[in-house]
């Protein structure tokens, strides 16, 4: 169980670092599951990659979209699409990668297909926001 | 005498498996029950020592076939108290029964105008079939709110009904979501006293009740073989025969014509005229076999058991730290949903899973209900007849661990 | 290496079973074929160890269950070498395909005036449909002529199609009645030459060569799960992707929503846009069992093995005193009909049957083309895998006794 | 077999004794089976209950219709009505009934019940040309 709702992910959900709408932002995206319900929006300022989220759904995607925010927090557009690459491949296959820190914490959703698409929504929304720019 | 229902787990091969290493406990039933051992062996039996393609064959194995599929017709015919056998259509899900009605009824006997009236608390497969006629074909949509116990809100009904364009009320005879069930009797002579007729889903009820189309005076009634112990596959769909004699076809194909020529083709009676290419012979064998399996327990005794298995449900899982049961219908039955203060129903799904219990999560294919309800998903348990006062027992504390971990 | 094909009857149970005190000769599987001892345990596994409804669930059962349903859309994408898992669309059968695609692409796609072309050697299943468009929708249905061998008669096709008006050709890949291969490639290159869409009923063709979406170019492909040594309730649709993406759905529920609301809602993305409802989920995984099985033995040596089988009928059963073959197909395979100069086909079926040999008699869901052949029915014998030398043999003997007694 | 395929039904179709478009009568009736195609058509002339029929299908149908015609020669519509039920019921249950004489030979039909329909389609166009008159 533990797997899955490390503390790290739970403290996360609990206490977003990164959570809200900010006051100024440049692109914006949503993205959501139709299956299950989950919505989450994304706000982005490019310069410095500030990306702030509003998360409506379960743990896991909360948490994804907080760690996301702070995982790319000061990097370049291309910089972000490799880490989403590489994130998407922790959370199918299990294995941390650890060039990613704190995004490992996601890498027990692997043992769950049906909630991998929950830690990648964030991502899918970051991936439109920055081609919204 | 009283049934050991405990005895009839026995029967359910499926539930003596184990799920990462737990006893399994499976609360789904309502989105599709297990299968008896008398199912699974009805089906092996067709394919084993009894099979080939039914109606026009004039050997050995297609009349034996063809028999046995039929029977199963008279089965449902009784099961449900339908005037006649001719009145049981088969198609795959009940979905598919509630198209057909859209397309065939919906298009032939309903004018541009006309309007379909549907509750807040239908399960989609009761709703869009509605949004798509009034797209294509003119007719409105219109719907019954619902009062905050989750019960058809009576006031509501009237007003829509009052200027008497509504044709047809399409309503569940009990919620997939709240477990409510709807009074199907005094809503049918409601819609007759309003010049409408009245289609009833009774995917969920019919499991859990006895069903009577004599009693309930219902037009059309659909159910699906897969939530009803049965094989996946196979639906049905009940309407009066004067309703269904005046009914074009749905689908074109074989089966379904009295004869063919290019320029014009003429249509079988019905029931046939709606049955186009093989049937899901099969699956409709086993349905029959499922049919005998809940007929030979019992209906009026498995609602008492599942009654007793809600009332418990009922009575503990509000001891759950955080836990909000949704609707409080004075006649419900064994399908309760509920959400956690601090917990999103897929997180409670997937760690009630981790310890071997099976519930759904989600928006249960009614999402405008979602909204009237103020969530955006719920978790849901339901109860089939192999359902334990232990396993309710154990979702408790299943629950209570999830509460821990968020807590 | 050689297959064993006599070995292979082993895997069919109902063939050990007596008819009439008689070994079971059966000459029905066009009609419908028996079940490999893979298909059923593959059936009974899903119900007794790994059952419950699909996509929605985030519990153990439900995703591996999901898991081994969808893994058949992978599968069937392989067999007919689809270019992609999309474009495979589940229904019930052959049937349901083609008003799937008469229903969504005809009425969306086709504007009144436009015309649909099929050939006088249809079976209802792909006739009806469309005149059941021409009906409802204003579309022009045409003809092409086949010749006296049982082929398509290349002139009328160019007939059909010389005002450009013909915007999809629905034809059959294999007659059902005469055994006729079409040339598919060669009809797709043509109907795609004029501007056209080409569907292809491959009920029968698929049981008996190798398909390829790749190489046949077809926009649209249909067959049936129960003909291909499959469960019963399970069909297949294949079409483009870039055609599917254009098309609306057929009917609407659970599944086939991207979301709902009152006002609007929105599709899922194919191949679930046409899956509305809960789909036959064990036919589904019995029918990847089916492939499994063909596929193992490989297409390529059934194909060879039908051939012998068709040759040698082709050789002994005109010695038949008064029987006459129908057709004379250069490209033909395992479906035989036949007329007798003093028994009626339905006499013949009789008493074939008393012998234990099954065959179907009537018009074979083909009307129309009886009227071509100047009948009003026949007795058809049909091949499988299944089918040995020695039956069609024992076919010839019982019908010599027919028709000593008819003499 | 010859259960079924008694001599006096194969001497009915290929030798009938009605078969054929009277040059006068006075009513019509034809009925056929959209499952297998069989057709017949009966000519009746009332005075005498005198029936021809006209059948395209199998042999139990022709010699069904043939019988048929010898059957009701002469007797009322009362009394046709009553053959046409005691018909039905041997040819469903298999017990001859010694009141129905020739009619009798199609009580193995019984053993097929895909072939009952066969062995009563006349009897259907009858009723129906009675009903006409
Ligand atoms: C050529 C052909 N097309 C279509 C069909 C219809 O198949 P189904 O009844 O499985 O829909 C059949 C089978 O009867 C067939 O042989
Ligand atoms: C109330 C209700 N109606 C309709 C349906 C649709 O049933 P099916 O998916 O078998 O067509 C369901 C099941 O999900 C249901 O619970």
């Amino acid at each position: 169980m533990t797997g899955l709702y490390q503390d790290i992910v739970l403290n996360r959900t609990r206490h977003p670092l990164h959570a809200g709408k900010p006051v100024r932002f440049e692109a914006q995206a949503t993205a959501s599951s139709p299956i299950c319900g989950d919505r989450v929006r994304v706000y982005l300022s490019p310069a410095g990659m500030d990306v702030h989220h509003e998360a409506e759904g379960c743990a896991i995607m909360a948490a994804s979209a907080d760690l996301m925010a702070s995982a790319v927090l000061g990097k370049n557009p291309e910089m972000v699409r490799e880490i989403s690459k590489n994130f998407t491949r922790v959370v199918t296959t299990g294995e941390a990668d650890p060039s990613l820190g704190e995004l490992n914490a996601l890498a027990g959703v692997s043992e769950f297909p049906s909630r991998i698409g929950c830690a990648t929504l964030p991502w899918r929304a970051l991936e439109e926001a920055l081609a919204n720019v | 005498m009283q049934t050991d229902f405990a005895a009839l787990r026995e029967d359910f091969p499926i539930l003596r498996q184990k799920v990462h290493g737990k006893d399994l406990v499976f609360l789904d039933s309502a989105a599709s029950a297990q299968k008896p051992r008398a199912v699974i062996d009805a089906m092996v039996h067709v394919m084993e020592a009894q099979y080939a393609n039914v109606h026009r064959g004039l050997h050995y194995m297609s009349e034996k076939t063809s028999d046995a599929y039929e029977a199963v017709r008279d089965k449902i015919a009784v099961f449900i108290n339908a005037g006649s056998r001719d009145e049981i259509v088969f198609t795959r899900n009940a979905t598919e029964s509630i198209n057909l009605v859209a397309y065939s009824w919906g298009r032939s006997a309903l004018a541009p105008g006309d309007a379909v009236a549907v509750t807040e608390m239908e399960h989609h497969a009761n709703l869009v079939p509605w949004q798509m006629l009034r797209d294509a074909h003119g007719t409105e949509l219109r719907i019954i709110k619902i009062t905050d116990t989750g019960e058809i809100d009576w006031e509501s009904l009237e007003q829509v009904f009052a200027d008497g364009r509504v044709k047809l009320l399409a309503v569940t005879q009990m919620s997939n979501v709240l477990g409510t069930y709807t009074p199907v009797e005094r809503l049918a002579r409601f819609a007759h006293a309003h010049g409408a007729k009245i289609l009833i889903d009774g995917c969920q009820a019919v499991v859990h009740r006895r069903i009577d189309m004599h009693a309930t005076d219902a037009d059309f009634f659909v159910f699906s073989g897969h939530k009803l112990y049965g094989p996946t596959g196979i639906g049905v769909l009940y309407a009066k025969a004067e309703i269904l004699d005046a009914m074009p076809p749905f689908m074109g194909g074989g089966d379904m014509i009295a004869s063919v020529s290019y320029e014009k083709s003429t249509w079988a009676k019905p029931p046939y005229r709606f049955e186009a290419g093989t049937p899901a012979i099969i699956e409709t064998i086993g349905l029959g076999a499922a049919i005998d399996y809940v007929t030979g327990i019992g209906l009026d005794a498995i609602a008492v058991h599942e009654q007793t298995l809600t009332e418990h449900a009922l009575a503990v899982l509000p001891g759950v730290a955080g836990l909000r049961i949704l609707g409080a219908a004075q006649d419900r039955g064994g399908v309760i949903s509920f959400v956690m203060k601090d917990a999103h129903a897929h997180d409670i799904a997937t760690l009630l899973d981790r310890q071997g219990i099976a519930v759904r999560a989600g928006h249960h294919c009614a999402e405008p209900l979602m909204g009237r309800l103020g969530v955006t998903s719920t978790a849901r348990a339901s109860f089939g007849l192999y359902t334990t006062l232990a396993e309710i027992d154990a979702l408790a504390k299943g629950l209570e661990r999830v509460g821990k971990i968020f807590a």
